[in-house]
Parts: structure tokens; C-alpha cells; sequence
């Protein structure tokens, strides 16, 4: 039922998203304190952020944490053009679909983290590593993504353009693109905290610089709140990423069903 | 000039396999206004698709201006019946309009000016701004009508574009579309399964059997070239010709029950 | 990378050197920060890795001039002809029993007394089939027990303490901090490892590729008197070495103070070497029995 | 000759890239990258019968484990949360704060809760994979077309029966897209998990490969893994070909020109 | 009873604000057959949706059986003018009849018979295992009418339901509707742009007039109860009325332009 409605929708959403988050802290808060939990391995809530405002203090963690975002910048930047892309003509181009199809099955579910020599051994441990993990994960995402929201194309929609002649490129642009792209942004919000998690796994495993690598130090030190006041921050940097996406989609995808339903319905 | 003989096409989808049109050929000369009636599920989105070089016939051949068809021809513009499709939602009123005037390479003072006759003509001045999805039903129709005048192809062809629209606007677009092709020359196959509207737009009408699908009768529409709906209308030499079509497809229907 | 060449440029060396941020690889540190290195014209990059699997590979491609390792995974490198050469030791068991820097722990109320108990027993280690088994073995062996029976289960030495508190694994063969961390909660030694393998067994080394050796044995040399020089220094002054573990670890300050420190010889001790590598192919570790003379400096 | 073409098109690529790879590793004198010829000879000893069902069966066994539990959960939350504006609000900040943690990093908090047995790797696994399935679920049940509702609603079509045959078959598609997507990150994850406290499996193997310097049986451990992705996909693209069927007639409908 | 007081609709989206309904007032008694005729965009649809509770009102009130609606009441059908988009692609066409059944919880036996006589009403048998989107326009539209008909509803609104079917099916469908509604004794309010149809169905004819919408005029259609399309069609009384209506609705649109 359309009931009215009330307030500023926007505020409204902000508001029960911060509570869905403090319900979270309140257990974390809890779970320790009623004994659920020994809180040598997981301390409460409080301990946490006083953990975090430790850290926040020292210079190092605010260069780790740049550290990792520019690594995430930048293989999520790649992955997602070059996923958009290849997705793009894959899909549009069936004989091309067929013949990738099997290949692409074939290295997806290769794991990254199997790629960890390979990467060591081009790159060491510089940035060039963590960015080879990260683009490889992240790629797949996005391109199935885009193949499954150009299969999805409406025939009616692409047909007008084709009987208008529009050419191949302003098919692609024009009824493609907009088709696929709601798929585009969910698999770009599968990637960016793809990107995040393997930027962090990379740093955490071969040990290039990041938040990754501190909170190795951290658990290899037995600091055990401050580790996970490290992860409290790769989880809040979701949070953030997902806001900027979400806000993305809501200009971008007026039109669509799932955007304006929340107004109309 | 359009030219179908001997078009033949059969759906098939797993095991069902419908045979939608068993054997067509008529042929619209340059500069015509043909009417194609027929009933509801005979197969006339088919034959519109098969000439649009959307869809492959089975068998038989399909020319436009003497080549054959084997992709969407230059300079033609087709509305499909399910306008709500087949318009963009992602762009307003204004820009699906405009989007095939841009693939054309129209200059963009001249696409301006497109846009805002073709939306005057249909009705829909002050609605440019406005998405697909914010419309009703007939104003989208009215839209994808909009879109096919400004376009001005050589080539026009309508599936049963006036369906959603009330009795007097589909007045007003049924002028409309006669004074396009006396003003522009177009070649305009018109499909309808109102027979008046039939009768009073088209200088020909082709109709169709129910199906397995053949070209019934063809039907000259002799009245003057200049028709309005007052006089027209009620000019007894259409009323004859409505009679005459009306009774064809009645003869189709019950070939077809037999 | 430009690192990657380790020619001189006005007379200063880049060197990078993986490592893995833990105790053991305080003196080097410590050196670069008293100079050492500097005093050499070396300028040191220290990277951290984790564990063999990601510096054996960045060594050998010369990613890393050099690199820490302990003495099993390079023997298992080098047993697969990878062409490694180590060149100081990099860290040594303290030779007495209950005061070590890794043991076999139990919680406090566990009935298993003895490494003799560990007989059948779920034994986390950091990694299987290398250096925790072999020991853990040995001591059982020593002991009488049947070192056959031990139940393996590999997990990172920081998920040790909870697992042991939790009851997921009988015993937990750990090494610093975790050690001290798990007798402050209550857990008991039951088996000093590396005293039970070996006298003064040499547990890791540093380690360069045989083609850096070949191609500028000049840089190899003075990387390896450096080395010594921080590794007898760091053995002399704990305090310090107290201290540095503030930089590069977050341990806290209380458990600084209260973990006990390996021992930092500068040579490698031969014999011991040679009989982890005997135990470790009683165990089935190597496939091929490791070269120790193509290996030890 | 319909199938042949299609097994033609399957294999031809990775033909030309396996082809390709065999010739440029021929010579190779590097430890990590040995020539294919090497890796495949490796394979062959490796992976034998017994081999296959003492490590890659219960990895298998896990996997299916936590990709169905994460295909249930995903889609089940998925209809909840896309269906209310208010859960969706609440519950969105909290689902990305997890889904940015990465899994390994997770372990240890894991293994607190369930322990270090088969448990934790499926838990393991669910963790990983069911975000592609959540977030579609979610979008996909968030674009059902007005109309479509607007008829469910009218005729009484609610409760269970709206979501079972309008909404769950209207985002059909897209649930199919995160359940692919799914599956390959439950492989992923399948070998990450056994990093930790295992004792067998499929990726316990290639670690312990890699530990021990065997790089061709790495390798050969790689390409059983793509293998397995490639068999699977397979197997899902079947099912998935059979439950939307209207799906793609749909599409395939006014596109046979 | 259908009661509409004071219909107020406005849509809001972003900044664009229009006032699709300004203040509606009518009632269809129990068993009525009431026409609702209006220009394309007058906000037909709108008014049905807010009648269906599928829309809230802006302002005023919908009651339905003297219960203020605020959701889908019991007992009523609708059918859209979206045909396309209301038929779920994922089922076949029998399915999509039987679903809105099943929730009624009709029993087995009693569907089978629902769903055949509805089809067949609709000239349908032969397609029941097709889907919808292997089926014409026209035909998609018809089961969109079986499905509602199959329902067996106490309200049943109709949204421009025949657009898209050809005359002498439409006259059939027509003829349809009326004995259902004589046999089971429904509520039924048909949207139509239709001026013809509104009078050969109607027992009586709500006019709309374009935006701002109100109600332009309301028409007792003293035809007699028993119609046919030849006789009725040629009554001079059926003659006047189409005309009144006509003019009403031109009077509407000047007003409108103004
Ligand atoms: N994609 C398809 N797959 C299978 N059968 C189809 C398909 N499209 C159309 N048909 C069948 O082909 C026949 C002709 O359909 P078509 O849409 O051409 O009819 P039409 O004359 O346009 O009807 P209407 O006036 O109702 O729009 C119908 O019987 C229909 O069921
Ligand atoms: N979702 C929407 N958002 C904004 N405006 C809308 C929306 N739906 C309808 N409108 C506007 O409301 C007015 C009435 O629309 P409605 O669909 O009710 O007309 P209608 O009488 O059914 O027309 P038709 O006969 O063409 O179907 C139109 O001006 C339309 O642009
Ligand atoms: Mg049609
Ligand atoms: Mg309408």
C-alpha cells in the first residue's frame, strides 16, 4: 500500500541505517560482558574504539590506510573498466559469448590468493602485487555482471533501435548500456568490496604495505583489540564505498524500477 | 517500394511450432498508404517485423525499394505496437525523440525544430520533460508516434498505433498521418484492425485471413484525396467500402472455424 | 623494480630484505637503526612477507636481495634444486628447557602432564609438515610416547590461544608472544621443542640467492658483516631489542617485558641443522634429502 | 552437429591458450613458471583416483554444503530486505560492514563460535559467497515491475504465494547472476578456508604444494581447481537453463532474426 | 457499491508536480455497469488505481461496499491497460488464469472449469501451454480479460481492456462482458476511450474532462437492457446519445485548450 509518506526519505534511511549499526556495537558491546564470549579473544565494543582512537593517533596507521585505499582505487578503477568493456562487446557479439564462455568459467573460480606467488614473483611486494589480486578478483565480478545485464535487454527496446539504425556503437550506448546498467552497479558494489577485501588479504598475506599488513603485525603481536579495531575500519570503509555507490545510483538510476519504486510504492 | 512474395514464417519455440504466415505477397509502390486489417493473432506484428528486417522470414522473399531485406533498411521508421517497450525509460520524452534524429546526423537547430512539431502535432507539447514511465498509456503511444513523424523516414511503418489513444486524438493523429504522407510523400503500411480507420486512411486495403495466414482480398479505396472525418465519414461510397471489408474478414473468420 | 639491481649508485647498496615481523627478527632492526648497515653502505628496505612461501620465491627472482627463513622451509627449497644459499643464522633456540621462546602449551587444567601425554592428541602447529611437527615429534619420541599418533592441525600461531581456551585442540605448539600470553592466562608448558631436537639449535637463517653470491660477492659479504654485527649486539643488549619490538610489532608493553628472548648466535650450528634434517625426512617432510653443503655457508 | 558446435566453440580458446602456453613455457628455466609439459606430467602422477577422493571429495562436500546454505539464507534475506524500504534501511549498513571484512581476517572470530572442524570452513564459505547472492536477491526484487505487482495484488495473490510465484520468478534472472557469481567465489573460498585448521582438501593440497616448493603440482593443483570451476559452471548453467526457461525464450523470442 | 468523493491525485517526482485528478465525485451502485470515457492522459488510469487501493489519494475518499479502501478490496478484478506488463512472463497461459484461483482457494475441479470456459469465452482454447510472449498483442489481452473473468469478481474494473483487439473480436468480448455481468450479477466500471463502446455497454456513461481533472458529466444510457451489435448500434436513441457523449467530450477538450 502507498501510504504517505513522511519526513525526508533521504534523513530517514541515514537514521535506521546508524541504528542498524549501533544494534551491531551493542552486541559486540554485550556478548563479552555477559560471558558469551572470552573477552580476551573478542574484547567489547568499547575496547575496540578505544583501540581505534589509539591508533588513529599514530601517523602509521593513517599511512597504511592510504596505503590500501589507493590500491583499492586503482585495481577497482581497472577492474571495472576493463570488466565494462570486455562485458560489453562479450555480450553484444554472440559468437564472441560462445567461444569465451568456457574460458571464462575456467579462470574465474581460480582463487587469487593461488596467484600469490606469481604475483610475489612479477611484482615482489609492491604495490604492483596487491593491485594483480585485486584487478583479478575484481574483474570477474564485473563482467558477469554485465554479460547477465545485456542478456537482459528488452527486444522490443532494442529493436526500435535497431529499425532507427542506430549504429552498433550508439546500440551499445544508448539501450545496452542503460539496460545493463543496474547490473552494472550491483557488480560494481560486488567489486569495490571485493577490491577491499583482496587489497586487505594481499597486504595480510605477502605483506605489502596497508591496514592488511597491520593487522597481521597486530595479531602476530597478540594485540588482539587493536586488530580488531583494524577490522572495524575495513568494515566501516564498506560502509562509506557503499554510500558512494548508493548515491551514485540514485542519480544515475532515476528511471529505473527499483529507484523509483521507492518513491511511487 | 515494398514488395513481400511468397513470405512464409514459422515460430518455433521448443516443440511448439506455430505457423504464423503460410504464404503472403502484395507489394506497396513508392508514395502508397496501404492499410493491412486482419484478425487479432493473424500474424500482421509478424509481417511488419519480417519487412522491418527484425526477424527472418522462413521461406519466401522480402524487398524494400527492390533489395533485399536482411537487416533494419535505410530510411524507415517503424511504431511497434507495444509502445510501453519501446520507448527508452532512461531518457525523457524529449531525448527518445530526439536519439534517432542525433544517429541520423540532423543538425541540431534542425532536430530542435523536429522535436517540437512532431510533439505539437501529437499533443504533447508540454510533456517533453517528462519520462515514459510518468505518462498514461495513450500519451506514450503518442510519444512513439512523435518519435517515427519527426524522424521523417521515407518508409513508415505503424502497428496498430492508435490503440491506446481516445476516439478524438486518434481523429486528430488519423489527419495527421494523411497529411505526413501527402506533404512528405512517404510510404506508409498502416496496421489497423479498426476497419473504418482502415477505410478512411488508406488509398488500399490488404486483408488478411486468420490463420494459416494468406492475403484474403485487396481492396481499392477510391475516395477523394482529401478526406475528413465529417463528410468522409458519412460519404456512402465508404460506408460501401466498410461493408465490403467488413464482410471480408468475417468470410476469413469463418474460413478459419471451419 | 629499480630495487632490483643491486649495483652500486655512488657507492650505497639498495637492499631489500623480506622479513616477517615477529621477535626473531629483531637484531636486524636494531642494526639498521644503530647503522650497521649504513656503515657498510647498504641502505636497507625491510619488507615484510609472511612466512617462507612468499620470501623463498621473492629471493630467488632477486624481488628481495635477501631474506629470513626458517632452516626446514629452506631445506625444502632447497631439496627442489631452488638455488638459495644461507649466510648467518638468523635465530636460536636458548638451549634451556622452560625458558625457550617456543614449547608445546596445554591449558592449565588439562590432564596431559607430559610430552608423553601428547600420545593421540589434537596438536595445532603454524604450519604442517615443516619445522612445529618435527620438533613436537622429537620431543614426544624422547619422551616415549608414540610420535605416529600426533594429531596435526595447522592455524596461525594468533588463533592459538583461543583455540586452546575453547578446547578445539588439545595442545598448542607456539613460539613468542603467544607463549607468554598463554602461560599469563593459565596455560602450562609441557615440552620445550627446540631444546628437545637439538643442542642450540639454530631455528632460521638468512638466506640470499646463489646468483646475488655469484654476481656481487662484495655486497653478499658486507651484508653478512653486518649481520653479525647486529646479531652479537642484539644478544648483548635485550633491553633494547625490548624496545625496538615497540616499532615494527604492536606487542604491548607488558608483554614486552615478559617474553623471553631466542638466542642470536651469528653462525649456524651445523650438527643441529643436520638433525632437524634427518628428523625432518624420518617424517616424510622432504621428498629428496636437502644438500646441507650447497645450503650452509 | 548443433551439440558438436557448440563442444567446437567450448574448446576452442582453451585450446589456442593452453596451446599458446605450452609453446611459451617450453624452454623456461624458472622455478615458478615451469613448462606445461612438466606441469601436466605432474598432474597425471598427482591426481590420481585415490588422490581425487581423499582431497578434492570432501572439499566438494564442503562446498556444496556452503554454497546451498548460502544460496538459502542469500535469497531468503534477499526477498525481506528488498521487499521492506524500512529492514532495507537498517540492515544495509550493517550487511557491508561485513561483507568488507575480508574472510581470512574472519577466521579467528569464526573459530571461536564453531569451533575448527567442517563447521567453521563452511561457515567459512557462506560468508564469502553469499553477498553476490544477497545483493541480487535484493536488486532483483526491488526492479519487479509495477504492473506485475500491481496484478498480484489485486487478485489477492499475497503471503507466500505472492513471493514464490510473482516476485522470487520476476527476479529470477538476477538471482541466477549472484548465484553464478556465487558459486565461483565458494571455490575461492572453499581454499581459503582450508588454510586454516585443515587437514585434507583440494586447497589444503595446493597450499602445501606450495609450501613445499612442488611447483608443477601447484600448478597442476591450479588447473584442477579452473577445472572444477569449469564442471561446475556447467552443471549450474544446466539447471539454470531449465528453471528459466521463460527466461530466455523470452529474450531468444523476438530475437531469432 | 463503488463511492468516490472528492478524488484528489497528485504525482510528485522530483520537481515535476502534476495534478492528475483535482476533485472526483461519483458512485456505481451495486451491480451497475458504469462507462468512464475521457481524453488520453485525463487520469483514467489513476482514478482506477486509486479505486483498486493499489494508490493512495492525494485527498478525499474511496470507499468500496462502504468500506474505506486501502488496499486491494476482496472480490475485485482488474484488468490492466498494461496488458503486456500484467500477464507473468514466467508462466504459461493457463497458469497465469489459475493463479489468482488458487489463492481463492477455488477447488481443483472448479478451476479446470473456470479456466476452459474463460478461455474459450475469449476464442483462447488452443493456447492455453503457450506464454504470453509467444501470443500477439490482441491475444495477450484477452487473457489478461479470462484471467479476470475466470476470478468470478463482485467488482470487476476494466482498463481500456479491448485497445488492442481487432473489431469483430471486440464486439464479441463485448457482448461478453455484458452477459457476464447480467448472468453473475458484477459491479463492473469500464474504462474505454471508446465513445461507441461506452454507450453500447453502459447502463450508464461517467465523462471525464482533460486536466484539471473533474467530472464532466454523467449519462443514464436508456437503451434496453437486451443489446445486440446490429440492432442496437442502429437505434436512433443510441445514435443520440454517442453524440451527446461526443459532444460533451469535445466541449471537455475546448475547455481544456482554453
Ligand atoms: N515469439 C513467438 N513465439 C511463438 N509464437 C509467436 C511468437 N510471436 C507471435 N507468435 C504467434 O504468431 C501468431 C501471429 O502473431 P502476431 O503477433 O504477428 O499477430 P498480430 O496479427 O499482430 O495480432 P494482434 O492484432 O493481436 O497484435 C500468433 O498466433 C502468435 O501466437
Ligand atoms: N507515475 C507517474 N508519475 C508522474 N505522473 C504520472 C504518473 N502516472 C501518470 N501520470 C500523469 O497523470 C496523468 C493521468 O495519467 P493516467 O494514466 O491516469 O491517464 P489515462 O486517463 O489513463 O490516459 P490514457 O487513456 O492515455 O491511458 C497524465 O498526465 C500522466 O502524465
Ligand atoms: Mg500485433
Ligand atoms: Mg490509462
Amino acid at each position: 500500500m502507498t501510504t504517505a509518506r513522511r519526513g525526508n526519505p533521504a534523513g530517514d534511511t541515514v537514521l535506521l541505517g546508524v541504528a542498524g549499526l549501533a544494534g551491531l556495537l551493542l552486541i559486540i558491546e554485550l556478548m563479552p560482558r555477559l560471558g558469551l564470549v572470552d573477552e580476551r579473544f573478542l574484547p567489547p565494543a568499547s575496547r575496540i574504539m578505544a583501540a581505534l582512537a589509539e591508533e588513529a593517533a599514530s601517523g602509521a596507521f593513517w599511512t597504511a590506510l592510504s596505503d590500501t585505499l589507493v590500491a583499492w582505487a586503482l585495481g577497482l578503477a581497472i577492474a571495472v573498466a576493463a570488466g565494462v568493456l570486455a562485458g560489453l562487446v562479450i555480450g553484444s557479439v554472440p559468437a564472441l559469448r560462445a567461444l569465451t564462455a568456457s574460458t571464462v568459467e575456467f579462470l574465474r573460480p581460480i582463487p587469487s590468493v593461488a596467484l600469490i606467488p606469481l604475483a610475489v614473483l612479477l611484482y615482489g611486494t609492491d604495490l604492483g602485487s596487491t593491485l594483480l589480486l585485486v584487478c583479478y578478483a575484481a574483474f570477474w565480478q564485473v563482467l558477469v555482471q554485465v554479460l547477465y545485464g545485456v542478456a537482459d535487454v528488452d527486444p522490443v527496446a532494442f529493436e526500435t533501435a535497431r529499425s532507427f539504425r542506430f549504429s552498433a556503437w550508439a546500440r551499445i550506448r544508448h539501450v545496452l548500456w542503460p539496460t545493463a546498467l543496474p547490473y552494472v552497479f550491483t557488480g560494481v558494489r560486488l567489486a569495490a568490496s571485493v577490491a577491499l577485501v583482496l587489497a586487505i588479504t594481499a597486504e595480510l598475506v605477502i605483506g605489502s604495505p596497508g591496514l592488511g599488513k597491520e593487522i597481521a603485525v597486530a595479531q602476530a603481536s597478540e594485540a588482539v583489540p587493536t586488530m580488531y579495531a583494524l577490522i572495524v575500519v575495513t568494515g566501516v570503509l564498506g560502509v562509506l564505498i557503499n554510500l558512494l555507490a548508493r548515491t551514485g545510483e540514485r542519480r544515475l538510476l532515476a528511471w529505473h524500477q527499483s529507484v523509483r519504486g521507492e518513491v511511487s510504492a | 517500394m515494398l514488395e513481400v512474395k511468397g513470405l512464409r514464417k514459422v515460430y518455433q519455440s521448443g516443440s511448439r511450432e506455430v505457423e504464423a504466415l503460410r504464404d503472403l505477397t502484395f507489394t506497396v509502390e513508392n508514395g502508397d498508404l496501404v492499410c493491412l486489417v486482419g484478425p487479432s493473432g493473424c500474424g500482421k506484428t509478424t509481417l511488419l517485423r519480417c519487412l522491418a528486417g527484425l526477424l527472418a522470414p522462413t521461406a519466401g522473399d522480402v524487398r524494400v525499394d527492390g533489395k533485399a531485406v536482411d537487416g533494419p533498411p535505410e530510411g524507415m521508421a517503424v511504431v511497434f505496437q507495444e509502445y510501453g517497450r519501446s520507448l527508452f525509460p532512461w531518457m525523457n520524452v524529449r531525448d527518445n525523440v530526439e536519439l534517432p534524429l542525433k544517429q541520423k546526423k540532423v543538425p541540431k537547430r534542425r532536430r530542435q525544430e523536429l522535436i517540437e512539431q512532431s510533439l505539437d502535432a501529437v499533443g504533447l507539447t508540454g510533456s517533453a520533460a517528462a519520462y515514459p514511465w510518468q505518462l498514461s498509456g495513450g500519451m506514450q503511444q503518442r510519444v512513439a508516434i512523435a518519435r517515427a513523424v519527426a524522424y521523417e523516414p521515407r518508409t513508415l511503418l505503424m502497428d496498430e498505433p492508435f490503440a491506446a489513444v481516445d476516439a478524438q486524438t486518434r481523429a486528430d493523429l488519423e489527419d495527421l498521418v494523411r497529411e505526413l504522407w501527402k506533404r512528405l510523400g512517404v510510404t506508409i503500411l498502416f496496421v489497423t484492425h479498426d476497419i473504418d480507420e482502415s477505410v478512411y486512411l488508406g488509398q488500399r486495403v490488404v486483408m488478411l485471413s486468420s490463420s494459416p495466414t494468406v492475403v484474403q482480398d485487396e481492396l481499392l479505396i477510391d475516395l477523394p484525396a482529401d478526406r475528413d472525418q465529417l463528410t468522409t465519414r458519412a460519404d456512402p461510397r465508404f460506408i460501401a467500402l466498410r461493408t465490403r471489408v467488413y464482410e471480408q474478414i468475417q468470410a476469413a473468420k469463418k474460413n478459419a472455424e471451419r | 623494480g629499480s630495487s632490483g639491481d643491486s649495483g652500486s649508485e655512488g657507492g650505497v647498496d639498495q637492499v631489500k630484505v623480506g622479513v616477517i615481523p615477529i621477535i626473531d627478527v629483531a637484531p636486524i632492526y636494531l642494526g639498521q637503526s644503530k647503522g650497521f648497515f649504513k656503515n657498510r653502505n647498504i641502505e636497507l628496505t625491510l619488507e615484510a612477507g609472511q612466512g617462507g612461501a612468499a620470501i623463498v620465491p621473492g629471493v630467488s627472482n632477486n624481488q628481495f636481495q635477501f631474506g629470513f627463513s626458517n632452516l626446514t622451509s629452506l631445506m625444502i627449497a632447497q631439496s627442489k634444486d631452488i638455488p638459495i644459499k644461507a649466510i648467518a643464522a638468523g635465530v636460536a633456540s636458548t638451549g634451556e628447557a622452560g625458558k625457550d621462546f617456543g614449547a608445546v602449551v596445554v591449558k592449565g587444567d588439562s590432564a596431559i602432564k607430559t610430552a608423553k601425554d601428547l600420545t593421540g592428541k589434537k596438536i595445532s602447529v603454524n604450519t604442517l609438515k615443516n619445522i612445529g611437527d618435527t620438533v613436537t615429534r622429537e620431543s614426544v619420541r624422547k619422551a616415549g610416547g608414540d610420535p605416529a599418533s600426533l594429531n596435526f592441525v595447522e592455524m596461525g600461531f594468533p588463533a592459538m590461544p583461543a583455540a586452546l581456551a575453547e578446547g578445539q585442540v588439545d595442545a598448542a605448539w607456539v613460539v613468542e608472544p603467544q607463549l607468554s600470553a598463554i602461560k599469563a592466562a593459565g596455560g602450562r608448558e609441557v615440552a620445550s621443542t627446540y631444546v628437545d631436537a637439538a643442542p642450540n639449535l639454530t631455528v632460521a637463517a638468512y638466506f640470499t640467492s646463489q646468483k646475488l653470491l655469484a654476481d656481487d660477492p662484495d655486497l653478499v659479504k658486507r651484508f653478512t658483516e653486518a649481520i653479525h654485527e647486529s646479531l652479537t649486539y642484539a644478544d648483548a643488549h635485550p633491553d633494547e631489542v625490548r624496545a625496538i619490538l615497540g616499532t615494527y610489532t604492536k606487542i604491548d608493553e607488558k608483554l614486552r617485558a615478559a617474553v623471553v628472548l631466542p638466542k642470536w648466535p651469528t653462525q649456524i650450528n651445523e650438527a643441529s641443522v643436520q638433525t632437524i634434517a634427518d628428523l625432518g625426512a624420518k617424517d616424510g617432510i622432504f621428498t629428496k634429502a636437502p644438500d646441507l653443503e650447497k645450503l650452509l655457508p | 552437429m548443433n551439440v558438436l558446435k557448440k563442444v567446437v566453440l567450448a574448446l576452442a580458446l582453451p585450446a589456442v591458450l593452453f596451446g599458446a602456453w605450452w609453446v611459451l613455457s617450453a624452454g623456461s628455466e624458472s622455478y615458478y613458471s615451469p613448462p606445461l609439459s612438466k606441469i601436466l606430467a605432474a598432474f597425471r602422477t598427482t591426481w590420481t583416483p585415490t588422490q581425487l577422493e581423499a582431497e578434492v571429495l570432501p572439499s566438494l562436500l564442503r562446498l556444496f554444503a556452503g554454497f546451498a546454505l548460502a544460496a538459502l539464507i542469500g535469497v531468503g534475506a534477499g526477498v525481506a530486505i528488498g521487499l521492506n524500504r524500512r529492514l532495507r534501511a537498517v540492515m544495509e549498513p550493517v550487511l557491508e560492514f561485513f561483507r568488507a571484512i575480508p574472510p581470512p581476517v574472519l577466521v579467528p572470530v569464526i573459530m571461536l563460535f564453531a569451533g575448527i572442524g567442517d563447521t567453521m570452513k563452511v561457515i567459512v564459505i557462506v560468508f564469502g559467497c553469499i553477498w553476490p547472492i544477497l545483493l541480487n536477491t535484493v536488486e532483483g526484487v526491488r526492479a519487479v515491475d509495477s504492473v506485475v505487482l500491481d496484478t498480484a495484488r489485486s487478485y489477492g495473490v499475497n503471503g507466500t504465494a505472492r513471493i514464490t510465484r510473482v516476485v522470487l520468478p520476476s527476479a529470477s534472472p538476477q538471482i541466477a547472476a549472484g548465484l553464478r557469481q556465487a558459486l565461483s567465489i565458494a571455490i575461492i573460498l572453499m581454499v581459503i578456508s582450508e588454510m586454516f585448521a585443515a587437514s585434507n582438501g583440494l586447497g589444503f593440497t595446493i597450499v602445501q604444494f606450495q609450501r613445499s616448493f612442488a611447483i608443477p603440482e601447484m600448478w597442476s593443483g591450479i588447473i584442477l581447481l579452473g577445472l572444477l570451476g569449469f564442471v561446475l559452471s556447467l552443471l549450474f548453467r544446466l539447471a539454470e537453463r531449465r528453471a528459466l526457461r521463460w527466461y530466455e525464450g523470452l529474450r531468444a523470442a523476438q530475437r531469432s532474426s
